[in-house]
């Protein structure tokens, strides 16, 4: 099915509803770019979102697209990939929507381990909401909203990954986009479940996380950092302060869901037709 | 015809296998050749507690539960003080002989079966009671013997051996007692295969008869059994069963599955049905056809989580923000949720949207027999489309004539399916054109003009012009059917109005029957008349007289007849 | 009375300040003396996009918004391309000198302003737009000179400075055109104080007015401005604010600080509310007063999400599994968001009840003058018993006669305190027992008949027995008085019943005038007429004409009598 | 407010729905001794809880309670404690109710901090639904839903906990009742949000994790561990095999939800006139 011939291009250029300025737009380009790099067709891609800036990532590539509700672009995403093992699947929303809305799927998400990809879009605010604190805002960022300061203590979704010895976890930034194009293909390319926080800056609303504040911070990790080391990794997610270490962070040897599920072999549910032979034998089971 | 029917009422706490007894016996009856009504009443505990399984049985058709009991199996003293005011002339106690009872015994035929000198191994007491039941019905014990050996095959030949002689000795035992229980009328002979099953086992069959190849649910009472079933047919069928974290991560995958090619259900009760709401209107935005099942029990809130109500039916009208097409469906037997969730499903793959079974936990929970379904009886539903002609041209939301747009799925063809829960273009993508917005919403609704033109005509059972109407809709059927049968015999002229499909209404089916009626009366499991509002709401109809049931436990005829004798 | 009001629509992209410029000018107007409603209209974007801010301002009492532009005001050229065919003769248009204008413009009166000569600084070029259109409007700049003086106090005398300099710069510029607009009609003398806010604001103010002080939420447009208006103020009133993980939470959160004392409010919109249907059953289970706002936008799912629709009724009508009373209020105008506010928190807490308020994008964003609020005028709101009498005796849900048990809060008193979600006794605690469930569900409902007497009456403007009756409810009421004096000017006599409370209906209050007319229509902003639909379920009474709008714009009088020319 | 003459019988003595032999049962004893051992009086003390059989602890004592949705308890009780901060409040429910359907109010709980504590019965199983797999039910354990075995990898509370930087993490298990009486009672001694697991076994429904399977595994954690030293918290919190430590894993120094929030400050929210004054200034600000 994989093609060799695909370029950025197929994915097309489309007008965006964004800011100018917003870090949307970089990580539009890496995906298109990452995506194509990997020999993917458009058809072949199913993008699943939430609701958000980031949500509309799909509306301005071409691709297969279900934008559904706020937060919930996990479950309906890991439902699409239940239904049709082929299909590439990637989920791309916010932080709100990943960590905020949804964070009970993005729990069971790391539990589960379907082979797709998580791509948040991590601008430490709700952006098209106009600015209130999200769960990745620093704990005393005053907003329209927060007026004392966020009176919580962000969320640090790698150290949780790493703690729930998540498939695949890795964090980027914008501003590095080779890095993240990279990134974005080591995920999709993992068996199971992945992770890439994007730290992805909000020009409107987040005046403190700006391109520049991450630039400063974000450090590449080296070669030296084995991923299959928990403890290091862990280590490594606990860093978030005047260096925040961006790259694969961990990948464990978990294997993907299902790998044993005999309901999942039969390959995509759309082209089964009903066992009459078999749902006989179901009903004879209740003379 | 007055009721020949016999109900065996099995008493006893959690946790005492009484559900064991009842689901050997019933089906052993079943197999005999007789009609089989269950009722279950249970609390919300594991062990302890009071609760009964009521197997109503006769040779003639039977419709609902009713309060009468023949013969009391009472595992414990709880059951016959709580029990025997329900004691039939004639009737009798069947109980162990280590508990005292307490209250008031005189005058109750009580019988004390000796569980332990007939079986000494504990494990096999629930043998004791079936073998002492079939020798108080006159039945053999052929039927039993040959279930005893199918449930225990996986055991191996010495215990079925042991369960057998234990059968034997039990019935023996009762053989010796003088009961005066008036044996059983004969079943017809050569019944045929008869199946026996719960109502949502029968839903379970219906969603796999109709293609059904994707559940995924959150465990809650008294949805569950649903996807348990399936999950128990899954190795067979191949069905991805999928547990979700929450209600709503279950509804949202069964969009995100049938957008992607599966056909779903998702099954819950009430409160996580609430939680589905926004999900419903994605399905109805994204015209994703999902079927819900809503088992419904007494709220607000967690209420009695184990008994019985119909008071679900407004949540699920209008679940779901903003405005968009669907069809409910209401079963009122066990074979009509075979037959109803094949339809719900047809009905949600032709127009793209989602559609209800509102069942409730007596339903749910009632084993009954039921003619082997007739597969080859049950119209084919569409499918979706994989190869569109013209995959570059495709547009998932493309107007039609009646609304509904050729659907394809992501991955079969080149076509790109873009499905946003923004407002949207043909092409399914964004938009803030608000004259696009004019016709999506013109488009959507237009499907519900087409579900509203197959929707089910309720069922007349009655002569014209009736002295007494007795509408109702759902699992009421069966008790609203029997109240009929005690009118007519005491000489008022009753028919009986039965909505298996709750929306849409169409006034035709069933306007003139309600006019034509002298008194129409409304039955329903609720407290507020939910039927009786939306008929007046689509009709104009008032009902001025409801017969409302709403403390848990399942409307029989004599509660109607009670509640008629209030009006009339 | 003709129309004689003048609108101002500024129009240009999100990020340009149009915000700034129609919220300073409608304050100076209505400090002025005169009448103001604002209309607004967005995209779901933060910057880009087509959108206006629209000021209909005049001498007499103005209802709601309308379709004319006087004076158009062009960010940019998209503006006078979408909205040149609605200037009326006379009218002029007022943009920059930078931008090309696309399409025809001839026969426009178009003015140039020369926003670079006349402000160097970017950051003043609002100012601007204020200094011409107050010479356009012949009004002196005293009111804007005091309005830039508080709104830039803050930033230091050099600031405020440059700014009066640049708005007297351009009133002096404007001074020098002819563009033949004609001035405004003179303000009332000493028109007074006056407020302006939108309905958003007032209800957060009626909120606090109620003695709310806990406010619970997930930011959803266009609900949330109710929360950052509370939080805006939480300083000064130490309401207790917060933001929720999600909307469950936000409801859930609700329901426990009530229990522990609070009065809460919990705004959301459509989609959220969706998510918080199983918590409203809990509240009405626990008898809890919880305020929920719902403002509506245009479903279903994600639908149109800055834009205006009436679409959630039927949900807010039935939100919850299982069934116990509840009020719905839907506002009229920015006055009423503030009266009707503290009126569901009165039914809330004397009920002891889920109370909910219906409100919409065009109403939430709406500035509109108000009469200062009269604190003094608003009835006492009962609050929880804190120390119980006989505290070891205490029972959350004691039987009371009209329903309405004591309730008490955890940790005043010795008194526990003891609500479950499961039907339970008097004191709080689960039970199984049906005879306990029947009383309790009664017990609820009863509280449903205190809140139906209680109801407010719908208004009815208007003469007995009109020709044509205009029924609506919430935030179309503006567009069907205007309606209505545009018929009553055409010699049709006209009326309008406009229900302020849509749950629960007394016909009493309303049905003798929609019989008495001769033609009821109902003007809805929906595409299937729920409030219709509500009205003859609950009175029998059947709409024979419907003017709804669903294109999530608001209704406005022009689309009414529009809508009326099909008709009638 | 705290009284020294508290004792286990004020919270009284109830029949229960339990199965005989449910670790409920030492729970709950466990509860009240904690409680009164504290000198806490019940009419001081409010359960919020879900819905489930661990749910149903507070009707079998005498408190103030609210027993609101299935995995809604923490947040009923974050209300709660904002609306009154003198209650001492506590949510206890079982691993369904806060790691699965209630996993995004246990991340929020995490962030927030707020001085109230959670007791979690972690049967391992869905108890009150008769037997489904739970979020902390091993990988592979076969239920009636889970006939092919429960596909998910178990979430690891500790781990996350520990990862999110949570104020107190411990773990506990009923067979070791007063080591659990201790733990209750540290938990609700500390300032911030305290997550007390309980290992709790179900007799009914949870064939693997029998009594005897934690008690061969639970090891105290000796003196010699520091729980402010995240690092070894961690270590500790990723040991579930043969054995388990139990005890408290980790502690933090952050201060609690709203130590700075004037809103706050003013004492519970029951006692609060509306301030007409500034009230008035509020509306003044409309003119
Ligand atoms: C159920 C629901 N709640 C709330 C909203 C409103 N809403 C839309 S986007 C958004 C937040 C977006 O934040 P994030 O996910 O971080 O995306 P961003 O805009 O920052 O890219 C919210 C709260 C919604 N659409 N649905
Ligand atoms: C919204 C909702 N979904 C599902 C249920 C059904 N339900 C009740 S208890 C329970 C699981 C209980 O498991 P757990 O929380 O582990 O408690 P346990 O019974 O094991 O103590 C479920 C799924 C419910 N009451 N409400
Ligand atoms: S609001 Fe922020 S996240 Fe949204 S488009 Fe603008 S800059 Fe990007
Ligand atoms: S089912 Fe399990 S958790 Fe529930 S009471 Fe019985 S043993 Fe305890
Ligand atoms: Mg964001
Ligand atoms: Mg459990």
């Amino acid at each position: 099915m994989v093609s060799t011939t695909v370029t950025p291009e197929d994915y097309g250029q489309f007008d965006t509803a964004w800011c100018p300025g917003c870090g949307n737009h970089a990580l539009l380009k890496c995906m298109k770019q990452a995506l194509s790099g990997l020999g993917l067709a458009p058809h072949q891609v199913l993008m699943c979102t939430g609701i958000g800036q980031a949500a509309k990532t799909p509306l301005y590539m071409n691709c297969n697209m279900i934008t559904g509700l706020h937060g919930r672009g996990l479950p309906a995403a890991t439902g699409a990939k239940l239904a049709n093992p082929e299909l590439t699947v990637i989920t791309e929303s916010g932080d709100g929507c990943n960590y905020g809305e949804g964070g009970n799927h993005f729990l069971a998400a790391l539990r589960r381990n379907v082979d797709m990809t998580l791509v948040v879009h991590d601008n430490g605010i709700y952006g098209l909401t106009k600015g209130q604190a999200s769960p990745t805002t620093a704990k005393g960022q005053v907003t329209k909203a927060q007026p004392f300061g966020q009176p919580s203590e962000p969320i640090n979704p790698m150290a949780v990954a790493v703690a729930m010895n998540a498939g695949f976890v890795a964090r980027g930034f914008t501003g590095e986009p080779e890095h993240l194009v990279d990134l974005i293909q080591q995920a999709v390319r993992h068996k199971g479940f992945s992770l890439v926080d994007v730290f992805q800056p909000c020009v409107s609303f987040n005046k403190v996380n700006t391109f520049a504040w991450y630039k400063q911070r974000c450090r590449k990790i080296g070669p030296e950092h084995d991923p299959a080391n928990r403890e290091q990794a862990m280590k490594l997610a606990l860093e978030f302060g005047e260096s925040i270490p961006i790259g694969v962070l961990y990948k464990s040897d978990r294997e993907p869901f299902g790998a044993t599920l005999p309901t999942l072999k039969a390959g995509p549910l759309a082209r089964r037709a009903v066992d009459t032979e078999a749902l006989q034998g179901v009903l004879r089971s209740y003379l | 015809m007055p009721d020949s029917s016999i109900v065996i009422l099995i008493g006893g706490e959690a946790g005492q296998g009484l559900v064991t007894i009842g689901q050997l016996m019933s089906k052993a009856l079943v197999r005999a050749g007789y009609e089989v009504v269950v009722s279950q009443d249970y609390q919300s505990r594991i062990r302890g507690g009071h609760n009964t399984f009521a197997i109503r049985t006769g040779v003639d058709a039977l419709h609902g539960p009713c309060e009468k009991v023949d013969i009391l199996v009472a595992l414990d003293a709880e059951t016959v003080a709580l029990h025997k005011h329900q004691l039939t002339p004639g009737g009798i106690v069947l109980t162990g002989e280590i508990f005292a009872l307490t209250g008031e015994t005189e005058g109750l035929n009580i019988l004390r079966v000796p569980f332990k000198k007939i079986s000494p191994k504990a494990a096999h007491e629930n043998v004791v009671a079936l073998g002492v039941l079939a020798q108080a019905l006159c039945k053999d014990l052929g039927l039993l013997e040959e279930l005893l050996r199918q449930t225990f095959a996986k055991k191996g030949e010495a215990v079925i051996a042991e369960n057998l002689a234990v059968l034997r000795a039990a019935h023996d035992w009762m053989g010796t007692q003088s009961h005066g229980f008036a044996c059983m009328p004969p079943a017809p002979e050569n019944p045929g295969e008869r199946m026996m099953l719960n109502g949502n086992e029968a839903i379970a069959l219906g969603a796999l008869a109709a293609g059904c190849n994707f559940c995924s649910f959150y465990p809650m009472t008294p949805g569950s059994s649903v996807a348990l079933t399936l999950a128990a047919k899954a190795k067979a069928m191949g069905t991805v069963v999928e547990q979700a974290e929450d209600e709503i991560a279950a509804a949202n995958m069964a969009v995100g599955a049938v957008c992607a090619g599966a056909r779903a259900i998702v099954p819950t009760s009430g409160g996580g049905f609430a939680l589905m709401v926004e999900a419903v209107s994605l399905a109805g935005m994204l015209e994703t056809p999902v079927v819900f099942v809503v088992a419904m029990r007494p709220g607000p809130a967690t209420g009695l989580p184990t008994r019985t109500e119909q008071g679900d039916l407004n949540l699920v009208l209008y679940a779901g923000h903003g405005e968009f097409p669907r069809a409910v469906f209401a079963p009122g037997s066990v074979e009509e949720c075979f037959y109803l969730t094949h339809r719900a499903f047809e009905m949600a793959e032709k127009y793209q949207s989602p559609v209800f079974l509102l069942t409730d936990q007596y339903l749910a929970d009632s084993f009954q027999n039921a003619e082997p379904f007739d597969l080859s009886e049950l119209p084919e539903i569409p499918g979706p489309l994989l190869e569109p002609e013209n995959p570059g041209q495709y547009k998932r939301f493309a107007h039609t004539e009646d609304g509904v747009s050729p659907r394809a799925i992501p991955g079969f063809s080149t076509a790109l399916v873009v499905s946003d829960s923004d407002e949207h273009t043909e092409d399914g993508k964004l938009t803030e054109d608000l004259d696009v917005r004019v016709r999506m919403v013109t488009k959507r609704l237009d499907k519900g003009l087409g579900l509203a033109e197959e929707a089910i005509a309720p069922g007349y059972i009655g002569e014209e012009n009736a002295d007494v109407l007795l509408a109702c809709w759902g699992s009421t059927l069966g008790a609203a059917l029997e109240a009929r049968e005690r009118l007519e015999e005491s000489g008022t002229r009753a028919a009986v109005l039965h909505f298996p499909q709750v929306w849409p209404l169409n006034e035709d089916q069933f306007l003139p029957q309600l006019e034509g009626a002298k008194r129409a009366v409304c039955v329903e499991g609720n407290a507020t008349g939910q039927l009786a509002r939306l008929i007046r709401q689509e009709t104009g109809f008032r009902f001025k007289d409801l017969v409302l049931r709403y403390d848990g436990l399942p409307i029989t005829a004599a509660y109607i007849l009670r509640g008629l004798e209030s009006i009339l």
